[in-house]
């Protein structure tokens, strides 16, 4: 077990390491210090996806420092949103109209992004989103600065329909949290399914707190659905899991892609999270060269939380914020021209390519199956090989 | 006996199983003192619970002044000119003795909106004649105390709480006044003086009735015109202080309480 | 709808009100002596399953492996851990507040609860993220045709309801309740009758919290999950039925909680696509209970005297 | 004179904290209060500064609104400031809506931010039509979060203590998750809301001041400072009115306010009403400013932060308010140096203070019916 000691301590190790490590670098505050933002829910509900987040973007910016032919040195601004919207937008207003700060990579939860794109128009603050999944992020406006390197959930939807559909699974239920990504996904999911000949049988809003989805399952196993989808976060795919098993419910679970951590296992056990399917944008990131790199970084910076499903496009976010400083300078208005001609850009999850919307196009998605207590690349993993199968459709 | 000021007729009122007033009738003359005693839990406080409107009887009517007030609710009662004092004061502590004067004076008080929060004029001289009154009144309790008026009540010993609270039941000009236990809390002497100063208060003015609940018979002896023994809800004796002490129920009552 | 679903619901329902009622418990006891609400109860049974789960690792860790040993092992650090818990915020953050208005004891608990969450959230390795609390009991269950009894479920309901008849046994016939229930009728009299104070307010917390802490294990059994936000709903239920029910009330506390669960139970049921309105429901049936009974079903002795 | 070096110092402070970025600024502006209210005690000075309030309160409110608008101007082109100021202004406000509640008649609310947040909701409903003039749109707001609270009167009125917190508790809880569930108000994601507009004025737009470029928040602090003195002056003549003297003895006596001819129902129901119309109208004005709502803008630990600005500052106390709206809202800003860490700290900071101060930071006084003007006794 940690001590707490050793938490708090942890920010000083962390200067004192990089410093240390970075003899050189002492000479290298010759470089001219550049400050960069993070925003994202660090306290409350969906805290451990905002504090992978904020180390994944403290770990691309540490790397950078260490890397004697940058040209600045970067120095990470990191906010808490509380997965609020107008405490988002109060701190998107802190951020973008300190003008030392060039730019930043913000928000996990839609409804906070929906809120703050305007203030970062409003005062020219490049921003690209490294989490939230809502569409209207970046098309529901025409704003050069926001720019985003997660797919939406449109993307992941057509993924998930199509490979389901595929498998043979006709009948579906959709539990979903009643917050915009829960409800989000819902919408998608069931448009994608119903136009590729699956029906869903039921949808049931449950709130994001909730403990006890006994009576929502309860007419589940009554519709006798050939899959569950849970559309939500990890505590709640969990949960609804867990009492899938109570009530002898036989399907396939399927989750979306906030349920794709690592808490999920920790949460359920390796027996019961067996045969999980689940999407997320990206190219897996062990799978590309960058991504293993990502992780062993990660690793050995002694985080004392996950980086979670968004850890690396946080990461690939906040890096290529940087390689855009690195090549069109400290400038705000250089940086969103930069961003808008990104193309093919190399990243751990993948070359990223925005499109006229600031949107990344190659939107990669990977589909995932629990086996054996990890998440393994559907077409990797034995249940694609056929050596372990699914709950076969009704 | 003119017509009676107030007038209780067959009166029960019950608690659950327990009754509390037992058929009570009684009937109060204008600018009578009425000594209600009787032992711990024999309905004196119940009845005067019942005719300030805070409970209803369960059965039973009761006449002011010729109309039926039987079930109104307290503020009708007030509104009616029947004030009272509680058994446990019952002042608004944190506020200073002038407010918590004021507050038994709501009926003459203007309660619009506009004439309140916008318009104040009204509100000042109502200000200033109501805390004139104010300050007379506790005036011919002590001439120190209104000296201070502007005094939180909190900060006061008992006896002036209790004058204070008789200060509120009074400023409005009412025609009853019902003290619960006024001894309650004070020394002999303290009480004493304060039977002095509400016989004084009640001389200044017209026709102003009094009933007591009091467990010091010597109040009881000095002050009432006449008393009203209860015992279990129900009326055992009636008549002068005299009569009633000597006679032989109400003795048992008592002494078989304790 | 079929015999199935409709056991399926009530034996939920069963299960839920006997979690509620557990927790509405202690908030009626705490009303009862001090009055007032505790408000980081629900926290502080968070509190104490993490305690049990903790225990539960450490049990592991020394190579105990039988279930029952693990359970009574985790059973008793979390009740005891957490009943000190409870009487240690008795003793240094409710009873010095005794004096100062009702509404600062409701807000310093209510922050001391964020406190809580906030640092198992921050403290506990790992805390941000929900544990899988382990299935200590028997999985074996019963069909009786579409609904599945489980024996897990059975022992919990059995064994939640027989630690509300032991407390009412406590209140009702041990020198220690008599105590606590001369001190919830009159602080002054209890005094001058030789009770201590003190000691009956704070064993009546680690009571109370320890109750809190059975229902918290109880719902780790039962969801195989827990997670540092568990008990702000629960402890919000739990006040909402004691409340409902009517407080310095057991019974009360026992009815409110059935009640309540019932109400989702029967939400759920009657909107089976808009279950999200669930709560909805039953919270607006709480507002018109409350205007229809507004000191519970059970009120309370008007301690009101005038 | 103390009293005027008061409020300027006041003044001097916030600017201070509004531009305090590092650590050891932030603690050591902390420290600073701190050992200035322990000498100010020793010292004797707390007391000419009450005796300076008893004797000139209006001037002295003056003065503050004074310096208050100086402050704004000084910090007439920082944007985070000014929308930090119009954050404190606006919770302020809202307080007091509270503190007629339960500060003066002891009506518990638990659902101040779902009234708030219907104001702000009625802001965005209304704004996107653009058939009503925004400023009347404040007053809609305002009517709208007491027309919700209509349902509510049987119970509030009914119920007293912690029977009535769970009815309010109710309703916060069930306004939230009504917002979420259905579409028709945005659903969880939530709804833009327009910006203020005067006639031939958008609060969009910032204004020129002397020919410097100004923030367009500018507008708004100036316009929240506006109605926080307007709200502030109600408040206070409510205090020092029958009314109010009336909602003080329902609060501390039902029962003998009503043997005093005192309607508790219908002073209940007006301090009910007129709290949430005070909430709906600054939700309107924060609503407009934010520029977007959503549902988890407004839950129940929105409700309690509005609670805990009551109780810190002083039930019924209005500068209290001031300075716990400073402290509730600018504090865990100021704490995000802190990150995860900062609501563990400041959760600690408040059970601090009312373990220290019971009665809140700067408890109510006594009332003066008409101060500045020595009353005929």
């Amino acid at each position: 077990m940690k001590f707490n000691t050793r938490k708090s301590l942890r920010a000083v190790v962390f200067s004192v390491g990089t410093s240390a490590s970075l003899l050189a670098a002492v000479a290298a505050q010759a470089k001219d210090t550049v400050e960069l933002g993070f925003i994202g829910p660090l306290t409350g509900g969906v805290s451990s996806m905002g504090l992978g987040g904020r180390n994944s973007a403290e770990l691309a910016v540490q790397l950078r420092n260490a890397d004697p032919n940058s040209k600045y040195h970067y120095e990470l601004v990191a906010l808490d949103d509380e997965c609020k919207p107008n405490v988002g937008v109060q701190v998107a207003t802190k951020l973008a109209t300190d003008r030392k700060v060039v730019g930043t990579i913000a928000h996990y939860c839609s409804a906070v992004a929906m809120g703050t794109v305007d203030v970062y128009h409003r005062f020219g603050l490049p921003m690209t989103v490294w989490g939230a999944v809502l569409p209207d992020i970046t098309y529901g406006n025409d704003y050069p600065e926001i720019t985003r390197v997660n797919g939406t959930m449109i993307n992941q939807n057509e993924k998930a329909a199509s490979v389901m559909t595929g498998l043979g699974y006709k009948t579906f239920a959709i539990i979903h949290d009643t917050t915009d990504y829960g409800k989000g996904h819902n919408t998608y999911l069931t448009q994608f399914l119903t136009e590729g000949g699956a029906s869903v049988v039921g949808a049931f809003g449950v709130t994001a707190d909730q403990q006890d989805f006994t009576a929502e399952l309860t007419q589940v196993k009554a519709l006798n659905p050939d899959v569950v989808v849970y559309a939500g976060l990890t505590p709640g795919g969990v949960r609804v899991r867990q009492q899938m098993e109570k009530l002898g419910i036989e399907a396939v679970f399927e989750g979306v892609s906030g349920i794709k951590s690592d808490a999920f296992f920790e949460g359920l056990g390796g027996e019961l999270a067996e045969g999980t399917m689940t999407f997320l944008e990206g190219a897996p990131a062990e799978k590309l060269p960058g991504g293993a790199y990502f992780l062993k970084e990660y690793e050995a910076a002694g985080f004392d939380s996950p980086p979670e499903a968004y850890g690396p496009f946080a990461f690939a976010a906040m890096d290529l914020l940087i390689d855009a400083v690195e090549a069109s300078g400290p400038d705000r208005k250089a940086i969103v021209e930069y961003m808008g001609g990104v193309k093919e850009h190399a990243s751990i999850t993948g070359p990223i390519t925005f499109d006229d919307h600031g949107q990344n196009t190659v939107a990669l998605i990977t589909a995932y199956v629990a086996q054996d207590g990890k998440w393994v690349v559907w077409e990797d993993s034995e249940y694609a090989s056929g050596a372990r199968k699914l709950v076969a459709p009704k | 006996m003119s017509e009676p000021l107030l007038e209780f007729r067959n009166v029960v009122k019950r608690f659950g199983g327990v009754t509390a007033l037992d058929d009570f009738s009684m009937t109060l003359a204008p600018r009578e003192i009425l000594g209600l005693i009787g032992p711990n839990g024999s309905g004196k406080t119940t009845s005067f619970n019942v005719l300030t409107g805070i409970y209803g009887p369960s059965a039973g009517q009761v006449m002011f002044e010729g109309r039926d007030i039987t079930g109104a609710d307290p503020r009708a009662v007030y509104e009616a000119g029947i004030v009272r004092t509680f058994q446990r004061s019952r002042l608004c502590l944190s506020l200073s003795i002038y407010d918590n004067i004021m507050i038994g004076d709501t009926a003459r008080l203007t309660r619009g909106l506009w004439s309140n929060l916008i318009s104040r004029r009204g509100l000042e001289k109502q200000l200033d004649m109501t805390r004139r009154t104010a300050r007379d009144l506790v005036a011919t309790f002590s001439a120190e105390l209104a000296d201070r008026m502007d005094a939180p009540v909190g900060s006061l010993p008992m006896i002036e709480r209790r004058r204070i609270e008789i200060c509120r039941a009074l400023i409005s000009g009412p025609r009853l006044l019902l003290l619960d236990e006024p001894s309650a809390g004070m020394t002999h002497d303290e009480t004493h003086q304060l039977m002095d100063d509400i016989l004084a208060v009640r001389a200044r003015g017209e026709g102003l009735s009094i009933i007591i609940v009091e467990h010091e018979m010597g109040v009881i002896e000095r002050i009432t015109d006449r008393c009203i023994v209860l015992s279990y809800g129900r009326k055992i004796a009636e008549g002068t202080y005299a009569e009633v002490a000597a006679d032989s129920e109400v003795q048992n009552a008592y002494l078989g309480a304790d | 709808m079929d015999f199935g679903l409709i056991a399926q619901y009530l034996a939920n329902g069963i299960l839920l009100g006997t979690m509620y009622a557990l927790v509405a418990v202690g908030f009626t006891l705490f009303f009862g002596v001090l009055d007032v609400i505790k408000f980081s109860h629900g926290d502080v049974l968070m509190l104490g399953t993490f305690i049990g789960f903790t225990a539960w690792l450490g049990l592991e860790a020394v190579g105990v492996t039988n279930p029952w040993l693990q359970l009574a092992g985790v059973l008793l650090c979390s009740l005891a851990g957490t009943a000190l818990i409870g009487a240690a915020i008795a003793n240094w953050l409710i009873l010095p507040l005794k004096r100062a208005p009702q509404l600062n004891t409701l807000l310093i608990t209510l922050m001391l609860g964020t406190a809580i969450r906030e640092a198992v959230r921050l403290f506990y390795p790992n805390g941000s993220n929900p544990k899988a609390f382990p299935a200590l009991l028997p999985d074996a269950s019963v069909e009786i045709g579409s609904f599945a009894l489980r024996a897990d479920s059975v022992i919990l309901v059995v064994s939640g309801l027989a630690l509300i008849g032991a407390l009412n046994l406590v209140i009702n016939r041990t020198r220690l309740g008599l105590a606590i229930r001369a001190v919830a009728q009159d602080e002054e009299t209890a005094r001058t009758m030789g009770i201590n104070y003190t000691l009956v307010v704070l064993a009546t917390f680690a009571i109370g919290s320890g109750v809190a802490a059975f229902a918290g294990i109880m719902n780790g059994l039962y969801y195989n999950e827990i997670n540092f936000g568990m008990g702000l709903i629960l402890g919000l239920i739990g006040f909402s039925a004691a409340i409902v029910g009517g407080l310095g009330n057991l019974y009360g506390a026992i009815l409110g909680g059935f009640l309540f669960a019932g109400l989702q139970v029967v939400g759920s049921a009657l909107l089976p696509f808009a279950s999200a309105y669930k709560d909805v429901f039953a919270f607006a049936v709480v507002i018109a209970l409350m205007a229809w009974k507004p000191t519970g079903l059970i009120p309370e002795r008007s301690s009101d005297r005038v | 004179m103390a009293g005027a070096l008061v409020v300027l110092g006041a003044g001097h402070y916030g600017w201070a904290l509004l531009m305090a970025e590092e650590t050891w600024q932030v603690v050591g502006l902390l420290a600073l209060a701190g050992m200035a209210t322990i000498a100010a005690y020793k010292t004797g000075f707390v007391r000419r500064v009450e005796r300076d309030w008893a004797e000139a309160e209006p001037q002295l409110n003056r003065l503050a609104f004074a310096v208050l608008i100086g402050l704004i101007l000084v910090l007439a082109g920082s944007h985070f400031a000014l929308l930090m100021i119009s954050t404190v202004l606006l919770y302020f406000i809202a307080s007091l809506g509270l503190n007629i509640q339960f500060g003066f008649t002891g009506l518990v609310n638990f659902a101040g931010a779902a009234f708030f947040g219907a104001g702000a909701y009625t802001a965005a409903v209304l704004g996107a039509q653009a058939l009503i003039p925004p400023l009347l749109i404040l007053i809609a707001g305002g009517i709208v979060a007491m027309a919700i609270s209509l349902p509510l009167l049987v119970p509030i009125v009914r119920t007293t203590g912690h029977y009535a917190a769970v009815v309010t508790i109710a309703f916060g809880v069930l306004f939230r998750t009504f917002l979420e569930v259905n579409e028709i108000l945005g659903g969880p994601q939530g709804l833009m809301v327009e910006s203020m507009k005067l006639p031939g004025w958008d609060f969009y737009n910032a204004p020129n001041l002397f020919g410097f470029e100004t923030s367009f928040y500018l507008n708004y602090a100036l316009m929240a400072a506006g109605l926080a003195a307007l709200v502030f002056a109600l408040f206070r003549r409510l205090e020092r009115s029958w009314i109010g003297l009336h909602m003080d003895a329902v609060r501390l006596d039902e029962t003998a306010a009503a043997c005093f001819g005192i309607s508790v129902r219908k002073t209940k129901i007006l301090a009910f009403l007129l709290g949430n119309l005070i909430l709906g109208v600054s939700g309107a004005l924060y609503g407009m400013m934010i520029s977007f709502i959503a549902p988890a803008s407004f839950t129940f630990s929105d409700s309690l932060l509005l609670v805990s600005i009551v109780l810190l500052g002083g039930l019924g106390s209005p500068w209290g308010g001031v300075v716990a709206a400073t402290i509730v809202v600018l504090l865990p800003e100021k704490l995000q140096l802190l990150q995860e860490y900062r609501f563990l700290l400041f959760s600690i900071l408040v059970i601090l203070v009312l373990l220290f101060r019971p009665e809140g930071l700067l408890p109510r006084h006594l009332r003066n019916f008409f101060p500045n003007r020595r009353t005929g006794a």
